[in-house]
């Protein structure tokens, strides 16, 4: 079993961010630090830098440091594994959150307490289904895919990709890397719209690069919404009000605000309380139904 | 000996950019033998050495060494054949001890690690054949340009070569070094080895060198027994043409008319600088040529650094013109009316790269310029008169200064500061490895100059040249301004025993 | 004296050597034009190009000002961060989240101003550790490199900032008789540092001091000054780089503005034909190897390859193009 | 001993007092930041960077750079993880071996096609990170767990990190190439004047291609701890470990335009660096600079500066010129 965290009235916690490069990560860090804030816990915040070796020595620093319990957003499935054996070594607690591990090498409720987030690649499905129950006609598709190599960018592509083959209707036409990026998003989409002018989807994997698409669109004298159909992942206030406004059709939200439902399940855990081995974010979906409605509650 | 030659080569062409460097060269070097390479900046002397030890890449011709055809493909080769060379350009590293200089290529070992101990002992060694004892652990960027020409050669001869070639190694040596490399080469020819002897400095030869080859561009023109050919020969077959005798003069300095020297222009009192300047004064006035001498190391070429702004003075004041001189930088001293022409052309004179126009205007660059822009034409019609004026071989103002020879090299700086029409010039070793045409040339030149009001500091390892030259002749002794001669008064006698003053080693220890 | 008559030209005979590498990488670029035009779709348009144009601009400006730092001897790592903070400075500004400025024009006036301003003093500041204190170029600009973000990060506390300012976009949306004004203002920078580099006192001084420092010192050259200007300068056209960047996407984001550019920068110059040792430069050079690496960028996205073989590629054209000049200046 | 003399010898050693002044800072300010734990920690973590480092070391002390060695580790790890079922030599073998491979190119781009070095690792840095996406799928490769492969990476031998013994015989060696082998002696030559080097007969090309090749074969070991300290290949790490290196490589002492270098100083630049990175960990546990990441880099610049110009400072004074024996 994890190694059990004694009751107190206020914790020194960790939480070791994977990276800091976009608005995504910036509202999860927030997060996590305005709720230790609220609570008056002590955090150790670690910023990993895009490397997951640096994040071992992030976390291997929090246990040198004595803190009671570790938050770990981990980078990669594997390899944060040694991370998290060595807290389990050292008698700390993990919770992970938004990204999770290798299941085959460490498990739930036994090397760390539980993996709070979403699931990535349902997200990329959800966002498949809803093309082909809605495309009217739109099928020929864009990929703008994340980081090369990074989780997120692997299941939503998965998750997505699986979908679309069961439809013969449907084609990926391209698909390339926009780095979670808006600036690069926008470079690919430009280029890809160039060499497939049939293109009339585009999905990206993050809203970020979804944004940068709907400028790639428009510089090519296209209309987002009309000509192309925008999908995105991640459902941040900018990317829902691109859905009000119909330049994008529909978005998975992801929400980054892990704060409270992540230093809850601390508490409960502290308290004896069983704890689910999988906590998944109830994730809303927006399209022009109900974009409007919701805008004002989107992260 | 004739017939037992040790190195013969026929038929060499070697084109650069489809210029001939060397077209049909023939050399031969004779077992045992001091063999003189001579001929005008741009002849090919360097070439046809660089060629044999197979920097470069011959297009035609062949090579015979040690009975055998030669084909090498680089230095390292060539050394490995038992040809040692010591080549125009300094080639050390600077930030490796002396050790390590002498070394490299032929370390010591025991345990199959390096014995430093034992390498140490061979530097040392080696050194003191040429009465230089030094720390020989310290790096090589400490020592002035004498010790490590000696370093230099002390490397080459370290080699047990078959061969040893020198591309003009007395060129910064001081007469007494030169003396003591002399006996070297002369032991090295005892113990069979040939030497190839690269000088503009005909005297040299006679003292060493039992034959010489002459060339002339690219091609070799003549090769004599050193005591069969007489000095005017020599010149004039280096020249390509018949010249007529120099009255008694060794140098083109003729006599100066005192009327041309004006009043004082730069006074110099007590200056100190640096590890070496203690104690220099001297002053110059304008229309004079004033001649600093001294040995390696005294100290000559730090007082024209300060000067000129380059280091920073510890103690001791300048005037210039009348008012106190202070130069923080150069542009200070360039702005004031000075030049300096440096004596190590290759790191502190030419920009490769650069083209021999682009070289010369330089310094004058901002002044042609119109609102920071370069005035092209202007600059042409300059450079195009400086070529002419210093006989630059090259072909054409946009050549690559790298490509030109060294000697040509130096004029082009020449011209650069000439250029700027300067009231004081500081020339240091204005005719270091320039041909006797140029030097002569060169030399009047610096006369006219002074004729026209222009204040010339000259200084110069060649006494000869001071002796002839100068109006005035300051001498420097570690560091301090010990004598001063005007022309009469300085008889080559006066200035040795000024220079001198017992017989201290060459080079002290280190004193840091 | 001596006869200068010799050595003449025996006429102007066809160089090969010379001729690739003189027009080397321009060839590369045709050779890539002309695949294009066989095998990917749809190339031959305006909007090709227009695309192309676009987004190779803010490379290009920043490569200007990175070839005359390499021409100097040095290499300035500091471009991507600096763009950041000029691209996290001027929405600041413009958003009146410094002081308020009532009037849009006056707000974006300066706010460009200023941002590019304060790219160009930490330019300065690049420059001035490399004179003063004769740190390595590589180093001196890494602090930068490693700093600048994060002070880019912290001025904005990393958050993202948008906005809809036309008045500001117009450098990166803007068209004047139908041209990108992207386009337009990367086409001044290159002329206006391709002929100072040729034409003034200041340029023959850029090229001096990478060829020989001290000879340069000793010339005369304000060695130190140039130095200093030639990083400053670089750090200008970071800082307009990063403004045209944020203007194009609506948003300034300063974990992103610039990452990577350095690289980007440097291999343009080094593809285009200046040498890194310095003393020699071409800024049409830069031009067109930059268009060459953008268009070898276009070409695989266009045609699909995926990133990961993509980086393979790229990898073999920077060095064929380097490396068919190199031949060429080996035997000429 | 003279002023001039002294300050030489603090120019060369100055970056050990710096390191010995962070350590001492940290542990007056921190609890357990001396403890057995974070110490082995920050060495099994650090010994990667020590390893690419060394090899950086040797290609500036020739003039050179080599920008591919983050990609080379990485690159590293992907084969050794993909050779790891095999056993723990074979996949320890494969991943040098992959290392050396990059190396190899390297050397050939830099000396038979005399490509720019900054040029040709540029390039090699992107062919080699391309490959190891290639390889992996674009994703981390597990290791295998049965093989005894993550011994390499996870164990201690004698209470200390394997990884950090490994680093440690590495720069023995590289201490004892440099000084006492006429290669040693070599690349110092090439790196203060290479045509001079030339030009004395010193196999010129011939180190060049060892030092780059020396480069890829040290990456490449990093990539095997990577993978068998992390349990993965992982195709995306070693970004900016080339800056690392230099940056360490240089707060050591060693000039970027080659000639003088020291091997020692190279590993107390690493660790200053690496440990640099600890402290701000620590320190942000005391809630002060927590609150944004980004002051992180800030300070790291500014340490990197400070630390730049008292080196500057130093060896202009001292004339800290090469005195290594
Ligand atoms: N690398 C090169 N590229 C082009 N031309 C060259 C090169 N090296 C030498 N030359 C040319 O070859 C000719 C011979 O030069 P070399 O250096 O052999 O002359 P030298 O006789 O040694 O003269 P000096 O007495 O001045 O040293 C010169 O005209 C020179 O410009
Ligand atoms: N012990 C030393 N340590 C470091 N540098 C030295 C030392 N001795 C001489 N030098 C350098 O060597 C150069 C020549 O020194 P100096 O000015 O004393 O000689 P000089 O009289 O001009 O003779 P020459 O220039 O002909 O060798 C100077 O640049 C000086 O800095
Ligand atoms: O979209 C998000 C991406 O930007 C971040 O890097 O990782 C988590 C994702 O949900
Ligand atoms: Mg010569
Ligand atoms: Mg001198």
């Amino acid at each position: 079993a994890s190694p059990p965290l004694k009751k107190k009235d206020t914790y020194k916690v960790g939480f070791a961010q994977t990276e800091s490069n976009n608005p995504w990560r910036l509202a999860q860090t927030a997060s996590m630090q305005e709720e230790a804030k609220k609570r008056g816990w002590q955090l150790v915040y670690t910023d990993a830098a895009s490397s997951a070796a640096k994040q071992v020595a992030d976390v291997n620093s929090m246990i040198a440091q004595g803190v009671d319990l570790i938050f770990l957003a981990p980078r990669e499935e594997k390899p944060l594994i040694p991370a998290i054996k060595a807290a389990k070594n050292a008698g700390i607690p993990v919770i992970l959150l938004d990204r999770s591990v290798d299941p085959s090498l460490a498990k739930a409720g036994d090397d760390y307490v539980t993996f709070i987030g979403s699931n990535f690649i349902e997200e990329g499905q959800r966002i498949g289904e809803w093309l082909v129950a809605n495309g009217k006609g739109k099928t020929k598709i864009i990929e703008l895919e994340g980081t090369t190599g990074s989780s997120p960018a692997n299941d939503r592509k998965k998750g997505f990709d699986d979908v679309i083959a069961k439809h013969s209707d449907f084609k990926i036409v391209a698909s390339q890397t926009g780095d979670f990026a808006r600036d690069k998003g926008r470079q690919v989409a430009e280029t890809l719209l160039q060499a497939h002018p049939d293109a009339n989807v585009i999905y990206a994997h993050n809203d970020e690069m979804a944004l940068g698409a709907i400028s790639a669109i428009e510089a090519a004298g296209k209309v987002p919404g009309k000509d192309i159909l925008v999908l995105s992942i991640d459902g941040g206030k900018e990317a829902v009000q691109a859905v009000v406004d119909g330049k994008i059709a529909a978005v998975v939200e992801c929400n980054p605000r892990f704060g409270p439902k992540a230093y809850d399940t601390a508490v409960a855990y502290a308290a004896g309380e069983k704890i689910a081995p999988n906590i998944i974010n109830p994730d809303q979906f927006y399209d022009s139904s109900n974009a409007a409605k919701l805008l004002s509650s989107a992260y | 000996m004739d017939t037992d030659n040790l190195l013969s080569m026929t038929g060499i062409d070697k084109r650069f950019a489809g210029i001939p460097a060397l077209s049909a060269a023939a050399f031969t070097v004779a077992r045992g033998e001091v063999h003189a390479l001579i001929g005008q900046n741009g002849a090919g002397k360097s070439t046809l050495i660089k060629v044999l030890t197979g920097y470069h890449k011959r297009d035609t011709g062949d090579v015979t060494f040690d009975g055998k055809p030669f084909e090498v493909s680089s230095p390292q080769q060539a050394q490995a054949n038992g040809i040692s060379t010591i080549y125009q350009e300094i080639n050390l590293v600077p930030y490796r001890s002396l050790t390590e200089n002498i070394c490299l290529g032929r370390e010591k070992r025991r345990f199959g690690l390096l014995d430093w101990a034992s390498m140490h002992r061979e530097a040392e060694g080696l050194l003191q054949r040429f009465n230089i004892r030094v720390d020989v652990r310290r790096p090589l960027m400490e020592f002035n340009t004498a010790t490590q020409q000696m370093v230099a050669i002390a490397r080459a001869i370290g080699f047990s070569a078959k061969l040893v070639i020198m591309d003009e190694p007395t060129s910064s040596l001081d007469e007494r070094e030169v003396g003591v490399l002399f006996n070297v080469i002369r032991q090295l020819k005892q113990e069979g080895v040939s030497v190839v002897f690269v000088s503009h400095k005909l005297d040299e030869l006679y003292a060493v060198c039992d034959r010489v080859t002459i060339m002339r561009d690219g091609k070799t023109v003549k090769t004599a027994r050193m005591d069969k050919i007489e000095k005017i020969d020599l010149v004039s077959s280096m020249l390509g043409r018949s010249i007529e005798k120099a009255e008694g003069h060794a140098t083109a300095f003729t006599a100066r008319d005192e009327k041309n020297i004006g009043k004082i222009l730069l006074s110099a009192d007590n200056l100190a600088v640096g590890q070496i300047v203690q104690d220099v004064s001297f002053n110059i006035r304008s229309g004079e040529i004033a001649g600093f001498a001294g040995l390696l190391g005294a100290g000559r070429t730090e007082t024209a650094r300060l000067v000129f702004g380059i280091d920073r003075l510890k103690a001791g004041a300048m005037t210039y013109g009348g008012k106190t001189f202070e130069p923080r930088r150069p542009s200070d001293a360039i702005a004031a009316g000075l030049g300096f022409c440096t004596e190590d052309r290759k790191s502190e004179g030419i920009v490769p790269d650069m083209s021999v126009a682009e070289n010369m205007m330089l310094a004058l660059m901002p002044k042609l310029a119109k609102s920071g822009v370069i005035d092209e034409k202007a600059q042409r019609e300059i450079v195009e008169h400086f070529i002419r004026k210093l006989g630059i071989k090259c072909s054409g103002p946009d050549q690559k200064v790298r490509e030109l020879s060294g000697g040509n090299q130096q004029k082009v700086l020449l011209g650069r500061w000439l250029a700027m029409n300067p009231r004081l010039l500081i020339l240091d070793e204005p005719t270091r490895g320039i041909d006797v045409g140029a030097k002569g040339e060169i030399q009047s030149l610096i006369k006219s100059l002074a004729d026209q009001g222009l204040a010339v500091l000259m200084i110069s390892s060649e006494l000869e040249e001071v002796i002839e030259g100068a109006d005035r002749v300051f001498v420097l002794r570690d560091g301090i301004s010990v004598a001063e001669f005007d022309r009469a008064a300085a008889t080559e006698d006066a200035l040795m025993g000024a220079m001198a003053h017992g017989n201290a080693p060459v080079v002290e220890e280190a004193q840091i | 004296m001596t006869d200068t008559s010799q050595t003449a030209h025996t006429g102007k005979r066809f160089d090969p050597f010379d001729f690739l590498a003189r027009y080397g990488t321009l060839i590369a670029l045709v050779l890539l034009i002309l695949f294009n035009l066989a095998f990917t779709r749809n190339f031959a348009t305006i909007q090709t190009l227009n695309v192309n144009l676009t987004q190779v601009c803010t490379i290009v400006i920043v490569a200007v000002g990175m070839t005359l730092v390499i021409a100097t001897g040095g290499i300035d790592l500091s471009v991507g961060s600096l763009m950041a903070i000029s691209g996290a400075l001027a929405p600041m500004i413009f958003l009146g989240k410094i002081i308020p400025i009532d009037n849009v024009y006056l707000a974006v006036a300066a706010a460009m101003v200023v941002s590019i301003a304060v790219a160009g003093l930490f330019g300065l500041f690049n420059g001035w550790l490399i004179s003063a204190f004769r740190i390595q170029p590589i180093v001196a600009t890494l602090v930068l490199f490693i700093a600048g973000r994060g002070i880019a990060q912290v001025m904005t506390n990393g958050n993202l900032q948008t906005f809809r300012v036309p008045q500001f976009q117009f450098i990166g949306l803007g068209r004047v008789l139908g041209i990108p004004v992207q386009v337009i203002l990367m086409a001044l920078i290159v002329l206006a540092a391709a002929w100072m580099l040729k034409r003034t006192v200041f340029g023959r001084q850029i090229i001096a001091i990478g060829g020989n420092e001290r000879a340069a010192e000793l010339s005369g050259i304000a060695v130190a000054k140039v130095k200093l200007l030639v990083y400053a300068i670089s750090g200008l056209c970071a800082g307009l780089a990063g403004l045209v960047v944020i203007a194009i996407n609506s948003s300034s984001d300063a974990n992103l503005v610039g990452l990577g550019m350095e690289l980007d920068a440097i291999a343009a110059v080094a593809v285009g034909g200046t040498l890194l040792s310095g003393g020699k430069a071409t800024i049409i050079g830069t031009l067109i190897g930059a268009m060459t690496i953008q268009l070898v960028r276009y070409t695989l996205l266009a045609n699909g390859v995926p990133d990961a073989a993509a980086l393979v590629v790229k990898a073999a054209i920077i060095i064929l193009a380097v490396w068919i000049q190199q031949q060429g200046r080996a035997h000429a | 001993m003279t002023r001039t003399r002294f300050l030489s010898l603090l120019g060369s050693y100055g970056v050990v007092v710096a390191l010995l002044l962070l350590i001492l800072f940290g542990w007056l300010r921190y609890d357990y930041f001396l403890g057995f734990f974070n110490i082995t920690s920050v060495l099994r973590y650090n010994s990667m960077f020590a390893l690419v480092a060394l090899g950086m070391c040797f290609v500036i002390m020739t003039g050179g750079i080599d920008l591919s060695v983050g990609s080379t580790a990485a690159l590293g790890s992907v084969v050794a993880a993909l050779f790891s079922p095999q056993g723990t030599w074979i996949g320890l073998g494969a991943g040098v071996g992959a290392g050396l491979c990059v190396g190899l190119v390297n050397a050939m781009l830099v000396t038979r096609l005399r490509i720019m070095p900054f040029i040709a690792t540029l390039a090699t840095m992107l062919a080699a990170s391309g490959t190891a996406l290639l390889l992996a799928d674009n994703q981390s490769v597990s290791v295998s767990y049965d093989s005894g492969f993550t011994t390499i990476g996870q164990e201690n031998f004698l209470g200390f990190p394997i990884p950090a013994w490994i680093a440690l015989a590495a720069y023995i060696a590289g201490w004892v190439v440099l000084n006492f082998t006429s290669t040693g002696r070599g690349v110092l030559a090439v790196g203060g004047n290479e045509d001079a080097t030339r030009m004395m007969g010193l196999p010129v090309g011939r180190i060049k291609f060892l030092v780059y090749l020396a480069s890829g074969g040290l990456a490449g070991l990093a990539g095997v701890i990577l993978a068998s300290q992390f349990g993965a290949g992982q195709p995306i790490e070693g970004v900016g470990w080339e800056l690392f290196a230099i940056a360490a490589v240089v707060v050591g002492g060693t000039l970027l335009t080659g000639g003088v270098g020291s091997v020692g100083a190279t590993l107390a630049g690493v660790l200053l660096l690496g440990i640099l990175f600890n402290v701000l960990n620590f320190e942000n546990g005391k809630g002060w600079i927590s609150l944004s990441a980004y002051w992180q880099s800030v300070i790291r610049g500014l340490f990197l500066l400070i630390v730049v110009i008292l080196q500057a400072k130093l060896s202009s004074r001292g004339n800290a010129a090469a005195r290594d024996h």
